[in-house]
This record gives structure tokens, C-alpha cells and sequence, in this order.
């Protein structure tokens, strides 16, 4: 018995969305003539500004496209479900997005979207477009800390790409821009927990199995397994032993500030996660570390997979302004 | 001594889409232990997208590496993921290996297929023994350069190959993932094998079938 | 086997979980001391304006809270899981938010919050707040066209309660308010379609029952039984099925200008939602029924029910104006 | 003649609150069928919460009035849903009943339970046949009128009180709601027993044990 999807054919899943997504986001969004999977922003891209071009597999909507438009990202390009975009698309994002101060390409750290990713950077430098490449590597669960730039890129991606939009969006140097990326990049630390399983609407079988009252913590938003698989605890538990990883890599001091993102991987409600999120506050409280702003919902999903991530994002001055810097996007509003 | 010429090659296609459709599931299934459950869709996709592609090229009027590099194409923009640069590099420099020809000869065909495995190496940077596809690529094209080079013909040395990558894909089962999504289980990758490689053999097979069958 | 959740003890969720959303929307959002499930907007409720209290059972989020903001409702009672608020904390509310220009009342049409909000609006007459009520009936499911009164609420509430919240905003007199939050009533139609059950955190059992491969049309957000149950079908079809007697109710003419709302039931992923969007826009785009503005996503939930809805709301130049008045909520913005 | 008392009615909430907790996966599972599930968690809840608030007061310093009202608004407050207002005004009007009594007679325990069921009724307008708790307490408090007007005492009225709740769910199963959640089911509430009804004999079970065992 296949999985239930509200869906019309399994192979056109993408697709179809697209055509949904931008009929519902007219003013934000528009895609490329004879580019379907590069979806630009209407507003954002513009001359002498650094472009920001995103993207990767789909099934973790509002990731990526959501984030796109004024303020965050000029572009994103768009894979099948799971699965990195081809070069092309990418590369036809950078043509639309570049302003002449050079093109940044931001994404997640895994194989396929980096080899994507560098054969459309190799395609764009023919087209004098200077690319640059900052990788998101925030999920603590998957690589030890010596070997951060092994681990891939998970939900922290929200503060990751917003650090940059922003700096983008200020008309910052290319070099600048950069610097920022990177930095945001180190200062955001993610874990995540699954309870079940999501199917991809090819198959519509079970990515993986789980038993009835067990939990995979560290899990990867396409369902690769994580650290440990044990029984299900409770909201408080699994909140501490994610928190805990966090703040042994960050190391906060008394008085820091962070950023914190609660996020959904698909099927789990809003009132579980603020659940978790009363408890990521007694802990911050805790220690005495500040809390700026916070995010709980769908950032970056895994299809309808039950589960979550805390993620925490330390701020300094910098990083601070460009959180706070406004951006108008198709599924999010900040500023 | 086999000749090839672009109609066979695109049969080539057409059967290597055929076999890895009919595995898709269990591809799935494989990669849904250590990976995202979607290795199969890939395959499927792109080999069907490449066979498409070069179904509609004029085969009279196309030369291999014109074929080839039209499927790499066409692999590449459907799938996306890992195997689509993979794939679609190994095809760009079996075509690149075969330039000026019109028709393969048996080492042209060894050649062709040494070179995809190289292109594979060079995309990925895999080395043996870091559970990839290149555990079954990379034994299998030594497999069919030692054949030929001993003499035996394509269809010899194409088994060898199917035969090296079957004990390449095994010996996945024992390795720890070093590159690819199944890099970050650490030890819970040991006992499973590469669905990758396991797609390898599948490819290999097909190959071997179409251009010496 | 008690279904998976991440919560500590069922009795105290939506205690929690409130506690996590006033810790995550500090700046928006308080609770009354000693009425912790009266939520009141930091800004908004002020002298003069009509007061908006809306509220209803927990397990919709983000219904109701998450519509509590500037331009948008005063404030939320919040009742246990899909069980109304009773009249204390009701009346608290109202009390906050009074400005001296009366206080409308807005829920969906259920037996236990018409009782309940009707002691407390009892209540507040005695403290002299007048009060008055306007009921929400959007799902067409719910009753036969000739007793719309009849009919629940769902998740046209976000309509209904928006015209509202900026007729209110607006500084409109109590009659104009209570009258435009009628017709905003009078202008949505809401049909849903669930795919499998959610499971209370105090029982985490299956709230009901249906096949692996079945569909229920018409089921109300706390997983009433709707209209028929039969096999699932494509999206395109169900999108139809749900369109057609919106239509046939709201019977546009040519020109006619809608707003949209494709809401998930709250496993159902953005990509299944989007894709649901495209078959509407396709089939308003036929009959020459122009879109003013699309929402996708988690507006009205059931838990983690899958499924989704969709709301039509007829819009005219009044209309158009309340849905385009600004707001700033904890989960919500626009304008 | 039984003489009830503040402490035998504080009694009485502890024995329903005890019966109901007992019935509320049976009754959650009922108000799956017709309704949200919730209704066993919501008389559970809000029985518990009456117990612990009478339990509270010094019985000794308090009147049977003063206990009900207590009793009502601490349901109240801890339910909402329907049974929230229904119950709570079912307790205020038997402590309106009441008013001024320091104990109990036969009589006056009907005139409670009577009154009671003229709370829920005028509360949630529910005729007989709409499918609701009404259909068990309204037979109910007319058969426990009857038996104590034709000479019974009180244990045999709420005896004939309990039978009529019984029948009158019973007979919920051949109705078709037209109040509360169920309303909008049309036919398909047809051949389920009413959740409210079901809770109904429950608790005039209960207290009928506690105030006549
Ligand atoms: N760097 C690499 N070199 C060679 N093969 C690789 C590399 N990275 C991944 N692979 C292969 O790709 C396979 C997974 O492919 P696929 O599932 O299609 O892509 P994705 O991982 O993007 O979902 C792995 O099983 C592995 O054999
Ligand atoms: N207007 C009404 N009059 C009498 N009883 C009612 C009325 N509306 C609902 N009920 C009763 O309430 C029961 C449901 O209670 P409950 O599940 O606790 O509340 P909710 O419907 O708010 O979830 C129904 O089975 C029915 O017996
Ligand atoms: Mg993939
Ligand atoms: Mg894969
Ligand atoms: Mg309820
Ligand atoms: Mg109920």
C-alpha cells in the first residue's frame, strides 16, 4: 500500500508545485523563460549588489524558495525531491541575479549539491561571473567538531542565508559578503530528532523504518540516520539532550545573545514545538544567555517526516544587524 | 570482434534504463538505510531521460561521442543529486575517450569504458574503499583493461568487469562510509551495501548485455 | 501503542505550550496575571476602538494566538484541546481589551463555544462591557445551503477574523465593525478534506479511523465525520471535488475578485498544498475569477491531521480594503 | 430517609469523578465516532477538578449550596468544551435548589437532581430526540419525580432514575443528532450512542451509589 499524498502524478510532484507556488506569489516570485527550476526574486536583484543565489533539493519547503526576495535571496534553483538541481539551473540563476559585484552560491553541504553547485560555477566563470561558495555545515549530529566542514547544512540555513541576504541586500563588498556568510555559518549550530518517516512521492513507501515508540536523535532532513536510535522521551529530555550538544560546541558565555529556530520537519505541530522551545527558554535562562528573537514553525521540512530541530544562532553586533535587517520573502517576513 | 556503432550505443541506453528501472525499488530500499531513499528515482530518471535523448538523435547521421555526450546531457539536467555529475561526467569522457570515431572497436569500447570510470573518479574524488560507486567502477574497469590486455575480447572483458564489480559491490558491505550523504553514520554505514555500487553492477550488466549480446 | 508526540505530560500541553509562546513572542503577546489563558496583544487594544477577543479549543495553531496582533484580533481565550475556553478566561479578555467601544466576540459556530462565550459576554454585561457576537460558519461541509447558520467554522477564520481586526483597527464604530465582521462571514466558504487522524496528547490514540487508502471530504477540524468518506484520488480531483461546491455556493460571476487560502490540516507539506494551489488558480483562471492574494501553509491545524482545505473569499472594494489594512501578529503578517 | 450532608456531597464528587475516570477511554472512543474524542477527557477533568475543590472546603463550615456552587464553577473552569457549561449549570441550579438547607431529605435530593436537569436543558436548549445528554437526564429526572411522588424513597428513585438514563442513551442510537458537534452528520450519527448520553448514566449511576449506598 503506497503512502497518501494529496498529489496528481509523482514524477510532475515538483513541477506542479512550482506552478502553484508562483501562481500564489506573483509580486514576490517569477521564474525563468525555459528555466522553470530557477526561480528569481522580483525584487532584490539589481546592479552593483552582490547576488545571492540558493537552492537544492525540494521536499523542505518553505526551504528554499521561501527565502527568496528583498533582503535574503535573489534566486534559488530547485532539484527534484531530495535531490541537488542539475548545473543548469543553477547557472541560470547567477546570470539572472549577477549585478556585476560577483554572484555568492549558498546551500547545504552534501555531495551532490556541491558537485551541481561547482560545474555551474565553473559554467558561470566562462560567463565572467565571478562566483564565490560559502557551505552551510550547521548539523552538530553529523561529523565530530574537529571536522565541521564534513557536516551538512540543515535549518540553521534560515540564519545562515538571512546573515548574508542582508549583507547582500546593504550592498556590502563581494569580500564582505563573504566574510559575513562564513561567519554566520560558524556561529549557527543545529540538531534534530525524527519520530517517523516521510515517503517521496516517486515511491510513496517509507524512507526508512522506525519502530512504534522509538526516536532517531540527529537525524538529516532526508531521513539519514543519525547518531543513536532509542526510545521515545519526553519533550523535555529530547530538548536537553539536543541543547546539550548545542551549547557544549557554542560554548556561550553569560550575557551572549543567540537566535533561536524551533523547527518542524514536517508532520510535528506547532504545540509540540513550543513545547520544546518553553524549555530551550529555561535553559537559556539558565545560564544567562539572552535570547533576541525566536522562530518556531515550518523552516525546513522533510516532507511530512514527524520530528524536529533546535537550532541556535550566536550573535555579536554584526551578525545582530543583519538578522534584523528587513526582508519581504514569498513565505517569510522579518524587519 | 564486435563493431559499435550509434544505433548500438543507443540501445545501450535503452537497456541500462530498462535494468535500472526494473531495480529502482530495491535502489531505493538501499539507499534508504544509509542514505535518502532515492537513489533508485534518480537512476531511473536519468537513464531514461538519456535514452530518450539519444532515441531522438538520428543514428545514422550521429557519431558516438556526439551520442554520448548528448546522454550525459540529458542524465544530468533530469537527476541532479550525486549521480548526475557522476554519471553524466563518466559519459562526457567515455565520449571525449571515442573522439573521431564512427564505430568502436573492442578497445575502443575498453577504452570508453575505463574512461567513464575515470570521470566518475574525477567528479567525486572517491578513493577505493570509501563506499561508493567507484568500489564497483574502479575494479571493474582494471578488470576489463586486464582482459583485453590479455587478449580476451569485449565480451570477455566486459564480463570481467560485471564480475569485478559485483565483488566490489559487495565489499561495500564491510567499509565505512567516507564520502556521499552515508559519510556522516560513522560506523552504523558497516554491514550495508553502497547503493551506488549496487547500482553500478546493474549498469555494468546492461552495458555488457547491449554491447556484446 | 500511544502515538508518538513530543510533549512531557498530556494534562499540561497547552499550559506549556503557551508558556513557549509567550517566551518565543515577548514583544507581541502577554497573558493576564492569574488568567494565564488570556492572551492580550502588547499593541492593539487601546481607547476607543472596538475590542476583538476570539478564541476557541487548543490543537489549531497557529488558531487562534498566532492571529492576536496589531491590526488583527485583541486577544485569544484559549480552551484546552478542541474544547472551548470557559467564560473566565473569556471575560478576562474582554476586560483587557475593552477600549469603551464595545467588544465583539468571534469563534467558529460550536455548541460549547456559543455556551461558553455567551456566559462570559453574560458576564461582562454585568461589568459593563457591551459585548456582541459574530459567529463564524464557513465550512460548507457542515450544513445545507439554507442553514448556513448552522455550519462550523474553520479555517475561513483567518478571513473573517482579519476584515475584522482591521475594520476594528480602523477605528470603524461597533455597528460597522460587527457588520462588516458578518459579511466577511457571509463571503467565505471553506471545504476540507482529511487523509488520516491526529490523536489527542491527553490519549494519543487515533481520534478515528480510516483506511489506508481512503479519504474523508468534508471533515471538520477536530476530525468530525464530514460528507462522504471514499477512496483517495489525485489532487486535481479532490481540489475539484472541494472547489466545486465552494463555487456552486459562492456563485462568482466574471471579474469577481477572490482571496485564497489552502490550509494544511497539519501533515500535509507545503509541496501537496501548492500543488492543490495550482488546480485552483487553474480552474478560477477559467471562469475568469481574478485572485487579489494566496496564503498556503499551516493557518488551521487539527494537530497533526492530514489534510487540507481550501477557502474562497468573495472579495468587494470593502473587503479588499480590510484584507490589505496592515497587521502584526506573533505568526502572522501581512499588509 | 437518607439525610445528606455537605461531607456525603463532597462524597458524591469523589465517587463520580472515580466512575468517570474509569469510562473515559470508552466515552473518548464514543465522541470519535459522532464528534472530537475529547468528551471522556473533558468529564475526567472536570469531575477531578470538582472533587478536589469541595475536597478542600471544611465540609463541616459549609452549606450543600455553597458546595454545588463550587463544585460548578471549578468544572467550569477547568473544562469549557460543552459539558463545561452544561455541568456547571447543572450544579448551580441543584445548589439553587438547595438554598438554605444544611442537609438533605429524599425530597430535596430529587428537587437537586430535577433541577439539575432543568440546568442542562435550559442551558443547552436541547429538546428530547436531539441527540444529546438531555435524552438521558431529562427521562431520568422524570422518572425519579415519578417514583418519589408515587411513595419511593431516595435509593429506589435514582434506582428508576438510572434505568430511565439507560434507556434514554440507549435510544440515542436510533437518533439523529440535531445539537452539538454530531449535529452536522446527518444520517451518519444514526446507529451510535450519544457520548453525553453514554457519561449521563455514569454519573447518575455514581450518584445514586454515593448518595443512597
Ligand atoms: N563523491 C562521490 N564519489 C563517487 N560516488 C559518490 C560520491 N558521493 C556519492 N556517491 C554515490 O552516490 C550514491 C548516491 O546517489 P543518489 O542517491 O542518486 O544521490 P544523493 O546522495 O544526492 O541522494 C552513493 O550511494 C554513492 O555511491
Ligand atoms: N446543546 C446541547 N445540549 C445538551 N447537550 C449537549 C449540547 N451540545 C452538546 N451536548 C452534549 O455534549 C456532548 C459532547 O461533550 P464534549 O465532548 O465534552 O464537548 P465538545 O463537543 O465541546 O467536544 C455531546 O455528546 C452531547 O451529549
Ligand atoms: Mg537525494
Ligand atoms: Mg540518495
Ligand atoms: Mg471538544
Ligand atoms: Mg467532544
Amino acid at each position: 500500500m503506497q503512502t497518501k499524498k494529496i498529489i496528481n502524478d509523482g514524477n510532475r510532484a515538483v513541477d506542479e508545485m512550482l506552478e502553484g507556488i508562483l501562481a500564489a506569489h506573483p509580486r514576490h516570485l517569477k521564474s525563468i523563460d525555459g528555466s522553470s527550476r530557477s526561480i528569481i526574486a522580483r525584487d532584490g536583484p539589481r546592479q552593483g549588489k552582490v547576488g545571492l543565489v540558493i537552492g537544492g533539493g525540494s521536499g523542505h519547503e518553505p526551504s528554499f524558495l521561501g527565502f527568496v526576495g528583498k533582503g535574503l535571496a535573489d534566486a534559488a534553483a530547485i532539484g527534484n525531491v531530495f535531490a541537488s538541481p542539475p548545473p543548469d539551473p543553477i547557472l541560470e540563476c547567477a546570470k539572472a541575479v549577477s549585478g556585476g559585484a560577483g554572484v555568492l552560491f549558498m546551500y547545504g553541504n552534501y555531495a551532490g549539491d556541491v558537485m551541481n553547485f561547482d560545474m555551474a560555477a565553473e559554467m558561470a566563470d566562462m560567463d565572467d561571473i565571478e562566483v564565490r561558495t560559502v557551505l552551510s555545515t550547521d548539523d552538530v549530529a553529523s561529523a565530530p567538531r574537529d571536522q565541521r566542514h564534513k557536516r551538512r547544512g540543515v535549518a540553521g540555513n534560515f540564519f545562515i542565508f538571512k546573515a548574508a541576504g542582508a549583507a547582500c541586500d546593504r550592498m556590502l563588498s563581494f569580500d564582505e559578503c563573504e566574510r559575513i556568510a562564513g561567519k554566520a555559518n560558524d556561529h549557527t549550530f543545529t540538531m534534530g530528532v525524527a519520530l517517523s518517516p516521510c515517503s517521496l512521492p516517486q515511491t510513496r513507501r517509507p524512507n526508512f523504518e522506525i519502530g512504534p515508540d522509538e526516536m532517531e536523535i540527529g537525524m538529516g532532513i532526508h531521513g539519514e540516520p543519525g547518531i543513536a536510535r532509542g526510545k521515545l522521551k519526553t519533550a523535555d529530555e529530547i530538548t536537553d539532550e539536543m541543547l546539550d550538544r548545542i551549547l557544549d560546541e557554542m560554548a556561550p558565555a553569560r550575557g551572549d545573545k543567540v537566535a533561536v529556530l524551533v523547527n518542524s520537519l514536517g508532520s510535528t505541530p506547532l504545540m509540540e514545538l513550543y513545547i520544546m522551545n518553553r524549555r530551550v527558554k529555561r535553559r537559556l535562562d539558565d545560564i544567562g544567555v539572552s535570547i533576541h528573537a525566536t522562530w518556531v514553525g515550518n523552516y525546513c521540512t522533510s516532507l511530512e517526516m514527524a520530528g524536529a530541530s533546535i537550532t541556535l544562532h550566536r550573535l555579536d553586533g554584526e551578525l545582530q544587524t543583519m538578522l534584523d535587517h528587513p526582508c519581504d520573502c514569498a513565505m517569510f517576513r522579518a524587519g | 570482434m564486435t563493431t559499435i556503432d550509434s544505433a548500438r550505443l543507443a540501445g545501450m541506453f535503452a537497456a541500462i534504463a530498462a535494468a535500472v528501472s526494473a531495480d529502482r525499488d530495491r535502489l531505493c530500499a538501499l539507499d534508504g538505510i544509509i542514505g535518502d531513499a532515492d537513489h533508485g528515482i534518480a537512476m531511473d530518471l536519468g537513464f531514461s531521460a538519456a535514452r530518450d535523448a539519444v532515441a531522438a538523435l538520428d543514428a545514422a547521421a550521429t557519431d558516438p561521442t556526439t551520442l554520448l555526450n548528448t546522454a550525459a546531457k540529458s542524465f544530468l539536467n533530469a537527476v541532479g543529486a550525486s549521480s548526475g555529475p557522476l554519471y553524466a561526467t563518466a559519459f562526457m569522457r567515455g565520449a571525449a575517450a571515442v573522439k573521431g570515431k564512427t564505430t568502436l572497436d573492442d578497445a575502443d569500447a575498453v577504452a570508453m569504458f575505463q574512461a567513464m570510470a575515470k570521470g566518475i573518479q574525477d567528479r567525486g574524488k572517491a578513493e577505493p574503499g570509501e563506499k561508493t560507486m567507484m568500489d564497483a567502477w574502479a575494479p571493474a574497469a582494471q578488470a576489463a583493461g586486464e582482459a583485453l590486455a590479455s587478449g580476451k575480447g569485449l565480451a570477455d572483458s566486459l564480463g570481467a568487469a560485471v564480475q569485478a564489480a559485483k565483488a566490489g559491490a559487495e565489499a561495500t558491505k564491510a567499509m565505512i562510509a567516507a564520502k556521499g550523504r552515508a559519510s556522516r553514520l560513522g560506523e552504523r554505514s558497516l554491514g550495508h551495501m553502497d547503493p551506488g555500487a549496487a547500482s553500478a553492477v546493474t549498469v555494468i550488466e546492461a552495458m555488457r548485455v547491449a554491447l556484446t549480446g
